[in-house]
């Protein structure tokens, strides 16, 4: 690998409002080589990405393809260039067929100059052949909105493929994978390599990481960390260069003790959701749920908060069924639910601090419907004080504090309601690992107080660390539940992924 | 198996949905009312949705993004008094440098609306509703509260709409050839596609390199354009531009392409739907002049037979829904 | 009081309140009123209307006027009845309320100027229609808004004129509504023809309407079969008039209406007359017109047009 | 754009004094009250009745009504909705009023059937919008038609001018001998009651929160489709007031009565920055607005400006206000990329 590099970055920095994703950056991939982007959530691959497709311009600092500097204005210019990406959200167009989703932004046309007509016939034998090539047996005219969360993933990795690029990236493609799919990527990405392409790839997963890539990147809250071959590292140096200090530090789960039952699910069916879900939560105890994304372990917990409803089963709390056609009347039955989508769903970015921790409590604080504001102000102090969100102010907006400490809002707001079961859906998901221990202990605290927790966690050593017994989903489908000795990460896993033999089917 | 699906989602498009409910008008109608099926009528049906048809495209394109667009009743009425007169002061001028003048007016204003929207990041139904007044108020000015009629307009000038070609009215042609270049512009266009990827998923769009600022200069461009083309054709049709024209159509419009199945959120809808929602609102307008004491009750049921269809298409799209998760965890 | 001192300039303000701007035939009253203006040496005349012909619009402009303190106010209403209320505070306030054209009802108003007599216009213009259709025949009645009050008015007499035995052979099969919008009314006025294929006439007795019916027999190609008139300004049927297509039609002389509402607000204001019955109210060129019962002053028979005369009025209004 | 006044002035323990004022200098209540201040100057200069205690109480009769109408639609707009059907609602109000009153009537039993007949059509809105679930444009879209349509349907072209004598006090009266019209008090009146509710009640706090995320609302117990449902209903309840207030106005009720107020009723809205998006304004922005507008017209008016003018102006006026802190907006943060920009290049060289 003596070839020089196809892409370079140099010095590159990106401020968002408040935050520097990028700090003073180098990076540069070579053809013929798989290069890994490793670091926490939130230590600025994506964005890096985004700068190399020219989705976002960088702050300061050079782009340099085949050693000249580029100026894209957008994606499509990247795309001309050469250069082609599967971003980490999903990017589709639900109303639109597989086919237009994969060719929107380059349609092929006809004609000779590529001036003529958008050319439906051939972009949908390309899409036939790109399917085929992926194994993926879906109709090139499916609506993408028929299609499943994994086959969503394939047809992004479809869309990739598309482009006859020079540098191919692939921000998390795995995520929502099964073993199977991702062996077949491994093999498109061999014979991407062998073409002498450069390949980008972003996991959270070491195994694939040591399988698959050549050399690796390490970030951390935006500063590149380290460098090399992966032959020469191990994971605990990698472990080590992307949190900074040792694994035990974590995953604080305290001593508690489990007492009665207080929750019992017994076969809960949401059609096209999840089917058959059954399981038993007890005071004190923290239960985790663990699966890949899409396994529908948030569609669960959505039934029990009541923002959905379930087409049949029962639930029982303290031994007396409920049905909650309600937030509210999940509420008022002691249950608190921090969703996963901190941004949609937990806290409203433009209200105060002040005003997101009471509004689940605006009701319970106000006398006939009036605002008690000097209540509200108490107990928002309170909170804010015992979680220690860092703030200018509890008046400021919520969208002028960082990820981390806007989790802690969406914490103290559910706290404040003094929940007998927590329901906590990817509590740590991209927060910085102060916060993340912070909020480790809080749940631990919340346990031992007797209360009974869930934690919804695509961490394996999060719920392996945290959890008093491990639900593993998949697809739906409870496949597996641990108690916390038998747990361990392959088994755990293997079970998340479904492999032939167990009973899942 | 394949088959079966297609055909049935086929059968259970609201293309499909909306030509049965047109021939079950159309049968009503006749039934109740012979001389309804008569060639002459079915013309003048065709004739009376032409420029609502035209219109309702541009419409379309604003209403697939997510915006709207209040301004195309004023848009029509400026264009259409500009054109009539230069008709009246240059009569040696031939009618079509006049159309091309008026779809020219009609496209400044749209790219006014655009700029808004685009640049000024105005919500475009504040935008197009102070448009709305702004056009209208110009009218006026133009005109000095005069009207234009018949024999202020040179005979080619009026024949523009009402010549024949082929046995066919030159309006339906109009209409005809605009649905064609919107068909080929949706379907066949980078640009048309780019349209429907904005309004279906904004972030999506930019990551695959399209710009939504050029999409929203285009669209309300387009539907400028193409109103401009309607103000011409409607003074010309009606042999009388005045100062009140085509007031209230913007809502025609909306209602058509809301008929028509484009969803008003953005992303979904097509050139056919619209194409059929339009005519099926002609054919409301027509039929209510062809029963007897109607006046009364056109608007009524005018508005019921919209909320109905509407109520009829969200039903349909969640049963639609319910068959895909069925499907999905069998 | 009437000996109310005219303003600093020696000007008394009044204003010729329409029903909406942008309207050919309220052009041409403002002309009249202009004429006035420059015969009478003490009036200002100011033109307004709201932008739409409503009668909230009108009213708004009103509380302005009545702020203003004018000295008259000239309406053609939207409503016969809606002004009423601020018209009798404008009349409180010292103001001379008339109206023309289209009438407020009693107690809104010191003076109507009808521009012809209801009864007369409506009998009159069936009399037209039946002319041309040789007394036989189905005739459709293309009006404006259904809330139009003068229309209605003459409809009404239409339809008692159709009563007389010598229009046995004729019939009036519907009104239908253009809403003053050409579109509209073109479409109404097809409409007709599809659903009477035997039709023999149309009256439509407003401007808008008998243009977009004129161009709707002419696009149809029913010039001869479907005769055609109405109420129309002469300048812009001057067309369908000389080809036939609408070959008599009446009105009266905007100018002149404009010309004498002026008139009347000036001996109102300067106290010359009070708006009793019998009184006579002097109106320059026009003679002198009686003020009947009611407060209500007509001013004469409206103008037929034809091809003979219709080129000599175009050029007038 | 424009922040919530009240919700500053909790500021207090946390912003000096002086950031405070600088703020409600900057405020977009504080602009719309200076461009009040700077109409009521220039109209005093130009015409010699506007400064006129009487002419200016009386105007107030001009805009009562559109700006009763704007209130509710506050409600709608910040929770992220429209309807473009009050219009419609006042005029099938003002017809079963007419009807009623026709049938003997008196004004009491008017004034209740012509609030409830504007609340059952808010209710139809709100049941289409939440129960069925189509979006509130294309929903009022349609029951724009409907509303006026019934009443066009069975009024045909006759009009309704029978009123009880009392009847006439809401829209002619005034309070007790004074020259301030029983309109204007009754609109300051509601304007401080949905004023209390928007700012000092849950249902004002839920409000807000829905407009800005409805589905994080969702997420923390508020019943979003109930309180949407509400703002429908009052939002045709209030259609009803005005409706009372104009027909006993001017005493007469036609199908065509109001037609075109909901666009007016939207721009007060808009002006007063309320943000269309919802989740952002407040009640003291549509006030101020209301009165902008109303006094803006009756000064064009008063120096006998067409009607075309005061069109185009408001229009413009409407356009100006969303576009000009639009461009700020955009300026500021390229300003802010800049600086950034120049900071990180000042960092380099030190280090
Ligand atoms: N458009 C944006 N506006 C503001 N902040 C942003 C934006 N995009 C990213 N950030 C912030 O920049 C930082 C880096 O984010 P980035 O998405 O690059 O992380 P990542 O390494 O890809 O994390 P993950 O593993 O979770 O995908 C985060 O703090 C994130 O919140
Ligand atoms: N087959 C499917 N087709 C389309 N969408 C799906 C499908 N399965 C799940 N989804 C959607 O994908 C998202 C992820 O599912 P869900 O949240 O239930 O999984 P999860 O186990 O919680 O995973 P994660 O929270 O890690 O994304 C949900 O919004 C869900 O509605
Ligand atoms: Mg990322
Ligand atoms: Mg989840």
């Amino acid at each position: 690998m003596n070839t020089k590099a196809i892409l370079e970055l140099k010095d590159i920095s990106m401020y968002f409002p408040g935050i520097k994703a990028l700090d003073s950056v180098d990076f540069s991939i070579r053809p013929g080589e798989v290069h890994a982007l490793i670091g926490e959530n939130g230590a600025g691959k994506s964005t890096l990405v985004k700068i190399i497709t020219g989705v976002y311009k960088q702050t300061a600092g050079q782009v340099l393809l085949n050693g000249e500097e580029t100026n894209f204005k957008s994606a499509l210019d990247a795309q001309s260039a050469g250069i082609t990406a599967i971003h980490q959200e999903a990017s589709m167009f639900p109303e639109l067929s597989v086919t237009e989703n994969i060719f929107m932004g380059h349609h092929v046309k006809k004609g000779a100059s590529g001036k003529g007509p958008v050319d439906w016939k051939t972009m949908r034998q390309r899409t036939r052949e790109l399917l085929d090539d992926i194994e993926l047996d879906i109709s090139p005219d499916a609506l993408v909105k028929s299609l499943g969360v994994a086959q969503r993933h394939m047809v992004e990795i479809a869309k990739a493929l598309s482009i006859d690029a020079q540098i191919v990236i692939m921000d998390e493609p795995t995520s929502a994978l099964t073993l199977r799919e991702v062996e077949d990527l491994y093999k498109i990405i061999r014979r991407l390599r062998d073409e002498g392409k450069a390949i980008i790839f972003i996991s959270h997963k070491f195994e694939e990481i040591f399988d698959i890539c050549d050399t690796y990147t390490v970030f951390r809250d935006g500063q590149l960390i380290g460098d090399g071959n992966v032959s020469d590292a191990t994971i605990s140096s990698i472990i080590n260069m992307m949190v900074g200090r040792s694994l035990d530090l974590l995953y604080p789960k305290g001593e508690s003790t489990i007492g009665d039952v207080v929750l019992e699910v017994e076969n809960l069916n949401r059609t096209g959701y999840f089917k058959n879900i059954s399981f038993n939560l007890h005071k004190g105890e923290i239960l985790g749920f663990f699966g890949l994304i899409g396994a529908g372990r948030t569609e669960v917990m959505r039934v029990l908060f009541g923002i959905d409803k379930a087409s049949s089963g029962e639930v029982r709390l303290n031994g007396k069924p409920v049905s909650f056609t309600k937030p509210k009347k999940a509420m008022k039955a002691g249950i608190a639910y921090i969703p996963e989508d901190r941004h949609e769903q937990g806290t409203i970015l433009d209200m105060s601090i002040a005003d997101n921790i009471t509004l689940p409590n605006v009701d319970e604080l106000s006398h006939f419907g009036i605002l008690d504001e000097k209540a509200e102000r108490s107990l928002a102090e309170d909170f804010a004080k015992k979680i220690e969100i860092k703030s200018a102010g509890l008046n400021m907006k919520t969208s002028t504090l960082s990820g981390g400490n806007q989790q802690k809002v969406v914490l103290a707001k559910w706290l404040s309601t003094g929940p007998e079961i927590l329901i906590l859906d990817e509590p740590t998901k991209g927060i910085d690992v102060g916060t993340k221990a912070r909020v480790h202990k809080i749940v631990s605290d919340m346990a031992a107080e007797g209360k009974a927790i869930i934690l919804v966690s695509s961490e394996l050593p999060e719920v392996l660390g945290m959890s008093d017994r491990i639900v593993v989903m998949h697809e739906g489908f409870v496949t597996s539940v641990f108690e916390r000795e038998e747990a361990d990460p392959d088994k755990v896993m293997l079970a998340a992924i479904a492999q032939p033999g167990d009973e899942s089917a | 198996m394949k088959t079966n699906l297609n055909m049935k989602k086929r059968l259970e498009s609201r293309e499909s949905v909306l030509i049965g409910l047109i021939l079950l008008f159309m049968a009503v109608m006749t039934i109740t009312m012979p001389r309804f099926i008569h060639p002459s009528n079915l013309a003048n049906i065709l004739k009376d949705s032409s420029i609502l048809i035209i219109v309702s495209l541009g419409q379309f394109l604003v209403i697939l993004t997510g915006g709207i667009d209040l301004s195309v009743g004023s848009n029509i009425a400026f264009s259409g008094m500009a054109a009539s007169l230069i008709n009246q002061n240059n009569p040696e001028l031939s009618p079509w440098i006049i159309l091309v003048i008026g779809m020219a007016i009609g496209l400044g204003l749209g790219m006014i609306n655009g700029s808004l929207v685009a640049f000024g990041k105005v919500p475009a139904i504040i935008a197009t509703l102070g448009t709305m007044s702004v056009f209208r108020g110009f009218t006026f000015v133009i005109s000095k509260g005069q009207w234009v009629t018949a024999h202020e307009m040179t005979d080619p000038f009026m024949n523009l709409p009402h010549g024949n070609f082929l046995g066919v009215p030159n309006l339906i042609w109009f209409a005809i050839f605009v649905v064609a270049a919107f068909f080929y512009f949706m379907r066949y266009t980078r640009s048309g596609r780019e349209i429907y990827s904005i309004g279906g998923n904004k972030s999506a769009a930019v990551l695959v390199g399209v710009s939504e600022k050029k999409v929203q200069f285009l669209i309300f461009s387009i539907s400028g354009l193409v109103s401009g083309m309607a103000g011409v054709l409607w003074a010309a049709r009606y042999a009388a531009a005045v100062n009140e024209m085509a007031t209230g159509f913007e809502l025609q419009t909306v209602a058509a392409c809301v008929l028509g199945g484009v969803s008003v959120a953005g992303g979904s809808g097509s050139v056919a739907g619209v194409l059929l929602g339009a005519l099926f609102m002609g054919l409301l307008n027509n039929s209510m002049t062809m029963i007897r004491n109607m006046a009364f009750f056109q608007m009524l049921l005018q508005g019921l037979i919209v909320i109905s269809a509407m109520t009829f298409n969200v039903v349909m799209e969640r049963r639609q829904d319910k068959m895909l998760l069925n499907r999905r965890l069998a | 009081g009437s000996d109310k001192a005219a303003a600093d300039d020696g000007q008394y303000k009044m204003v010729l309140l329409v029903k909406s701007l942008g309207n050919g035939f309220f052009e041409a009253c403002d002309d009249g009123a202009q004429q006035a203006v420059a015969e009478l040496g003490n009036m200002e005349v100011v033109y307004m209307g709201p932008s739409q012909s409503t009668a909230e619009g009108q009213i708004e402009i009103i509380e302005t006027l009545i702020a203003q303190k004018v000295d008259a106010i000239a309406i053609s209403a939207n409503d016969r009845d809606a002004l009423i209320p601020v018209t009798k505070k404008a009349m409180a306030a010292g103001i001379k309320v008339i109206s023309w054209d289209s009438g407020i009802n009693i107690g809104g108003r010191i003076i109507d100027l009808a521009p012809s007599n209801a009864e007369f216009i409506g009998r009159q213009q069936y009399q037209l229609i039946a002319e041309l259709t040789g007394n036989k025949g189905q005739i459709g009645i293309l009006s404006a808004t259904s809330q139009a009050t003068n229309q209605n008015e003459w409809i009404k007499w239409m339809y008692e004129e159709a009563k007389k035995p010598e229009y046995a052979d004729m019939e009036i099969v519907e009104v239908v509504y253009g809403d003053d919008a050409s579109d509209k009314s073109y479409r109404e006025a097809v409409g007709l023809f599809s659903k009477y294929p035997d039709l023999a006439g149309i009256i439509s007795p407003t401007t808008i309407g008998v243009l977009a019916g004129a161009k709707a027999i002419e696009d149809e190609g029913l010039q001869g079969k479907v005769q055609l008139t109405g109420l129309g300004l002469p300048s812009e049927m001057q067309h369908y008039i000389e080809d036939g297509t609408c070959v008599q039609m009446a009105l009266w002389n905007p100018v002149d209406l404009g010309y004498t509402a002026t008139y009347i607000c000036e001996a109102l204001i300067t106290g010359k007359i009070t708006g009793a019955e019998g009184e006579m109210i002097p109106a320059g060129r026009m003679g002198e017109i009686p003020v009947g019962a009611d407060g209500s002053a007509v001013m004469g028979a409206p103008f037929v047009f034809n091809k003979s005369n219709v080129a000599k009025f175009a050029a007038i209004f | 754009m424009s922040d919530n006044l009240v919700r500053q002035d909790r500021l207090i323990d946390e912003f000096s004094f002086k950031k405070r004022i600088s703020r409600l200098f900057s405020s977009w209540e504080f602009i719309l009250f200076l461009t009040l201040v700077g109409i009521f100057i220039l109209f005093s200069f130009i015409s010699p009745y506007f400064m006129d205690y009487f002419n200016l109480m009386n105007a107030s009769l001009s805009f009562a009504e559109k700006s009763i109408l704007a209130l509710s639609m506050i409600f709608v707009i910040l929770s992220g909705d429209i309807d473009i059907s009050v219009a419609s609602i006042l005029a099938l109000s003002s017809f079963a009023m007419g009807n009623a009153s026709v049938k003997g009537a008196g004004s009491g039993t008017l004034v209740i059937i012509g609030l409830a007949t504007g609340l059952a059509a808010g209710i139809v809105n709100g049941f289409l919008v939440t129960k069925i679930k189509i979006p509130s444009i294309a929903v009022t879209l349609a029951t724009l038609s409907i509303f006026r349509g019934i009443s066009q349907a069975i009024l045909r072209d006759n009009a309704y001018t029978h009123y009880p004598l009392k009847f006439a006090y809401f829209g002619q009266g005034y309070i007790g001998n004074s020259v301030i019209p029983f309109e204007f008090v009754f609109f300051l009146v509601l304007a401080v009651l949905m004023g209390f509710i928007l700012h000092k009640t849950t249902y004002g706090r839920k409000l807000y929160a829905i407009g800005n995320s409805a589905s994080a609302s969702r997420f923390s117990g508020i019943n979003v489709d109930r309180i949407r449902f509400i703002n429908f209903a009052v939002n045709g309840l209030f259609a009803g007031i005005a409706a009372v207030l104009l027909t006993s106005r001017i005493g007469s009720t036609r199908p065509n009565i109001a037609t075109g107020w909901e666009l007016e009723a939207i721009t007060l809205v808009v002006l007063g920055g309320v943000a269309i998006t919802g989740g952002k304004g407040n009640i003291f922005g549509v006030v101020i607005a209301s009165l902008l507008v109303g006094y803006l017209k009756f000064g064009m008016a008063l120096v006998n400006l067409s009607a075309k003018v005061m069109v185009i102006t408001t229009g413009a006026l409407l356009i100006t206000a969303v576009l000009v802190p639009m461009l700020l907006e955009i300026a500021k943060a390229k300003q802010k990329l800049r600086s950034q920009r120049s900071e990180l290049k000042l960092e380099r060289k030190a280090s």
